[in-house]
């Protein structure tokens, strides 16, 4: 597979700039079962969070007296790249299963839930660059649909160096052929940036380059985080104007 | 435990209102909650769908591979089909291996896919005894409200009429649409005293799980059939609901094909 | 493979009639360590059958307060069949003691014996066809031997389409080439067939075909209901002739 | 509980016995139970036999395909030893993958097979380096009644010398009977204070798993040994047991022999 | 609950000292532990280390097969990092496949030498399309003292410098070194309150898990990172970490290149 | 691979006598995490053994209220055999841990630690022959390293048959192309063997073969036991030399 021009006339291969976020699309509550839930594409990444909890946790020495414990766990549906994946976790999913929950913990409130479990399942329906990332956007919707107490929003983003340039958002053949690779997301609260939650890197970097790519999943980040925002408002409003007997046999 | 109070008085009420002659949900005992097709809907899959029954959710993917034939069928194509309960369809689904609820819904879906003939196999033979077409119907359930063996049946053969077989990106040949010439439709029922229900919702299945599944092919034949749940069947309510399924399994293909029709009109649901 | 011929001059390739069983042979009582066992024949089916219980479940989470939990292990020894088969639980066989658990259910008195469980396992030590209704012959009997209190008797039998006929009990090519195979099991109470506990299909048939395999069944049920009961029998008269003094040190 | 008290009492009862220079079933220490051997009693299996020990009971099947030879011994054939403990067998037994006792089980009676060279691996090779047929021993328990190391090693070699090689399944060449050479016998003694027991029955095991089993060929060489059981074997007794166990075997091996070819004669053991 | 409070105890006492501006150990902030490293100690593999961290000790091992390059990667040879976290290394692995932190670990180090091109892997192309090397990264921890990540980064490279390509033994040429063409460096850090402090022991990991990993070139670029543990990273330290791991990783570099040249001058590590 | 000739003018390959063990090199406490632990090299052969415990049991239905429950782990490295072995336990490992196991419990005090687990975890880094005997020495030493009370010593040896000679404490070659192997440890106490505590043999040995082969084992296993009787004295006397503080710490 010969590596393909991926920057022309300063446009990216899907006609982007820079630093511009792939069509995002976000909806908050769309599973009946879940507590929480959230759909959302990215690219063409789709994706499907739920969140059930706080719940009880079976069996119960995996309780921990002092505050909830999360579960995180990121799945591909086998259909969902093109050769078709085999079911079940493999190192990859595990890894990154871990560092999403990780990502989590520090801001949900778990000290409000001991003894109880909180579980975020997400799936991937179909993949492009930058699974993780949209993952976690969904994920955190999902949470706040739930009602899970929060200290703010978790919002995600990948950064790469293309042909020397750095520019947000990877998509599947800049993942592929790029020179590096900064997944990251943010803790937001209050309309601004407070610190970092997951941070990844593979590739070849210098330091300016680093700080570079920083700089610009700031700024994708806080895009992400009013679409974010928005869905949610938007599930408020629709179940507001909805009757309500229905909402109650939910 | 208040879960547990939760689930008596569930059953009590749902008890009472089928002795009444009525569903919770207000619909008639051999009437299906509202059916829901998009198909074409994952884009790096040979053929998707994603099909509604009410708020349950099931997605299928269509992957296809060339491999070798099985020994007993070299001019054939083959057909595996697996299914995954991920733990985000229900709080009582967990992460893991297949369990025998998983499996069942696999091997029930794949029986009336199979048997009605649905694919024509023979034509997805690429060279006899050597390399022949190999289908993945991927079952991938999302949201469990009840009765996701008919949404996950209509969804596979859903998928499977989306499918392009992807002759060209294997080099043996031009792209062409998969042969399905069958339409099977599984039609599920709850049997609860001398009552049965079609297209059970989760909150009716608190009396008890005790269903039948009864797919049919387009000429009305029975293709599959399968019991599941701890209970025993009498043989007169077993012609009655195999009466009924097969009338119903009529009224749901229409709908899954004017459902499928009207995606494509609407250029919806793209081909992939 | 070229698909013989079945059906020569209203005969079946082993001779047989449309609404004949194969040879079927049954013994009670033939292992020393299980509660209850039985070992049947059915043409060259071989089957060997134990029940253990009511006995404690371990672990305690898994007991039921108010019934005992029922097992039903369907298994396949590696040589009992032409290509020899890992040893270890496949989806069939999954599938096979799901079915087959749940035709047991309803019929076990589990109310009587909360908090214990009772397990049936059933090998499969040669494989013709129809090694699921075999087995669960084989299966009622080994409870009944256990002591284990029943409502009835469960009894199961396979009807198959070949060419065109209903057959009763197919054998191997008749079901790997038939149109249709349907294995049923029933609870049989005095003497009368009551109620369906076992029903699957596979094939293609019509609707009056599917009751005449229904009406076939019933027949051929009957049949292998007396042979179980006799089984049971043969087995109490040999311990009443046998001196009480070994029975003891059992 | 319960079971715990019964335990204590067969335990005491079994020593006492012991003591007074008794077995609980009247055997001699140095006796073996009744044997039986069946063989050809899977009629789709190459070879198989079912042996009883008393009331152990243990059926072995032999099943033959056409494959790769190891390497480092690219012109014999191939001996694949696998036990099964399947719940069927024992109140001890659960479901599962093979636990420490039946590895140790499967690979004890390969060891005597293999190390006596029972079979003739150079006949079995067909193409040197590219075809040899490979032998699954399979031993399936079906009744633990004690003893079953000794019971699976001579159901192994007796379904081993009722093997025939299925050549012409394969297509190359004719059948033929499998090349035995040797009949290795294992001997399992119970070691209890100063005493040792043969062939112990599952009851005289209430005293403790102290075993030894000491696997012996046709010329009276030992070809395979096993300690089994957390405990300390004085050397005294090593050798007293190894002596007892070599003229044992030879005793065992002609009840074995007369027992197959009575099967023959009956017509009851029917080649496959 | 004892070792709750001692816990609680060790994790007061290493705050205390950490915001009086010392670390346990007498360390500075910036400071690794000793850093020793032998190569050439398991003379069967084709490469191997071990490294000492302090207390800390990490094994890894390089086989070497030929194998089927990726069919995007038809002139590359492969790499495959695996980690076993053995029960003996720690009192809290446990026997069993690998948890999240194995995974993680082998991932990161993987990720190290990978995106650096530690290993020239066009050199390691034997037939394009067809045949390549397999180079088999095998971590085997044996202490856990804290910081298995830099210790199993230190020896992963240190093992790979010491391979030899073992192309007689596969009749594929002649043996040849390993071409490595970079030493990526990784440079762990725990982030307590404001502070960071390098190659953390385990002592000082009970105040928490915060960790972040920065790997880097022989010449200062970043090629991995991971931030590692459940908490938020201020902007401000990151870049303080980052700067610092980049300054630390070249100086670590030194003393492993001084190290390895000194076994190899004393003769004691020899090469495979 | 042509059997290679063995033995030259009364010698062995690498030059020893028929009665002659390898060089051995033993080290105890050699982990700072375990509680007693144990380098040792015999040949090629290098064991690392570490133990753990007395320490609590999880989960709790795995406890004995009588004494204390014992596990052995026998793993080899991936990279400790020619060929590259896949990660994780095989049969042959798995049986070498139970006599392994079963070797040392009679031996270990297991009745002063009721409830409590003593693990005891052995890993091979490089493997020639006589990995189990090897690893056994080590385990033992690991076990008084870690104050673990023991009725004696378990010092361990093989010897194999070698065209037609009985020799002790055989090498890889000796191994693949002997004629029998003999693995064996004892019970050594107060300098004496008491007791035979792991036998395990295959090949083809005539009785008084077997006999010799023992006579020859005790011999060789008094030599390993005074080593490892010396390596736990340096240690013991490394200790008393170092500073009292160092020791606190750990």
């Amino acid at each position: 597979m010969q590596k393909p021009k991926l920057i022309v006339d300063g446009k990216r291969l899907d006609g982007r700039g820079f630093e511009e976020l792939r069509p995002i699309k976000i909806e908050a509550g769309v599973l009946k079962r879940a507590d929480g839930s959230c759909y959302l594409e990215m690219g063409k990444n789709k994706i499907i969070a739920a969140v059930y909890g706080p719940r009880e946790v079976h069996p119960r020495h995996l309780q921990d007296p002092s505050k909830a414990v999360i579960r995180y766990r990121y799945n591909m549906a086998p259909f969902s790249v093109e050769e078709r994946k085999k079911p079940g976790p493999d190192r990859r999913s595990v890894e990154i299963s871990k560092v999403s929950r990780e990502a989590l913990e520090p801001v949900i409130m778990k000290e409000l839930f001991p003894r109880s479990g909180i579980d975020v399942f997400v799936e991937v329906l179909q993949a492009d660059a930058g699974t993780r990332t949209a993952c976690l956007n969904a994920a955190s919707v999902a949470l706040i649909d739930a009602g899970v107490a929060m200290r703010g929003m978790v919002t995600s983003v990948a950064v790469a160096k293309v042909e020397g340039n750095i520019v947000l958002d990877p998509m599947k053949e800049e993942d592929n052929y790029g020179e590096a690779d900064v997944p990251i997301a943010f803790l937001i609260r209050n309309d601004r940036i407070e610190s970092i939650a997951l941070l990844q890197m593979d590739g070849r970097l210098t330091l300016e380059e680093m700080k570079k790519a920083m700089e610009l999943a700031k700024k994708g980040a806080m895009q992400i985080y009013r679409l974010q925002r928005e869905a949610i408002m938007k599930k408020y409003m629709k179940e507001e104007t909805e009757e309500p007997e229905e909402e109650n046999e939910q | 435990m208040a879960e547990d109070i939760l689930m008596d008085i569930k059953r009590d009420y749902v008890l009472s209102r089928i002795r009444s002659g009525e569903r919770i949900d207000g619909r008639g005992f051999d009437e299906f909650r509202q059916i829901s097709v998009q198909t074409g809907i994952i884009e790096k899959a040979e053929g998707s769908a994603l099909v509604k029954l009410g708020n349950t959710q099931v997605i299928v993917g269509i992957k296809m591979q060339v491999g070798e034939p099985f020994p007993d069928t070299p001019e054939k194509g083959i057909i595996i089909t697996n299914s995954e309960l991920v733990p985000l369809a229900s709080p009582t689904f967990e992460p893991g291996p297949p369990d025998e609820n998983s499996v069942e819904l696999a091997r029930v879906v794949d029986r009336g896919i199979r048997e009605s003939e649905a694919v024509n196999l023979e034509e997805l033979c690429i060279e006899e005894g050597e390399k022949v077409w190999v289908i993945f119907i991927d079952i991938h359930a999302l949201d469990d409200d009840g009765n996701l063996m008919d949404a996950s049946a209509i969804a596979a053969i859903s998928a499977l009429m989306n499918t392009t077989v992807p002759a060209e990106k294997f080099e043996v040949g031009e792209d062409f649409r998969l042969p399905v010439q069958d339409i099977p439709i599984s039609v599920t029922s709850l049997i609860v005293d001398d009552y049965s229900l079609v297209d059970p919702c989760r909150d009716e299945m608190s009396v008890g799980n005790n269903l039948i599944t009864i797919t049919s092919d387009k000429n009305g034949n029975v293709v599959a059939m399968q019991k599941s749940g701890s209970y025993l069947l009498s043989e007169e309510k077993f012609y009655e609901v195999l009466e009924l399924s097969v009338a119903k399994a009529e009224e749901v293909r229409k709908q899954v094909v004017s459902q499928i029709n009207q995606g494509d009109k609407d250029g919806e649901n793209e081909e992939s």
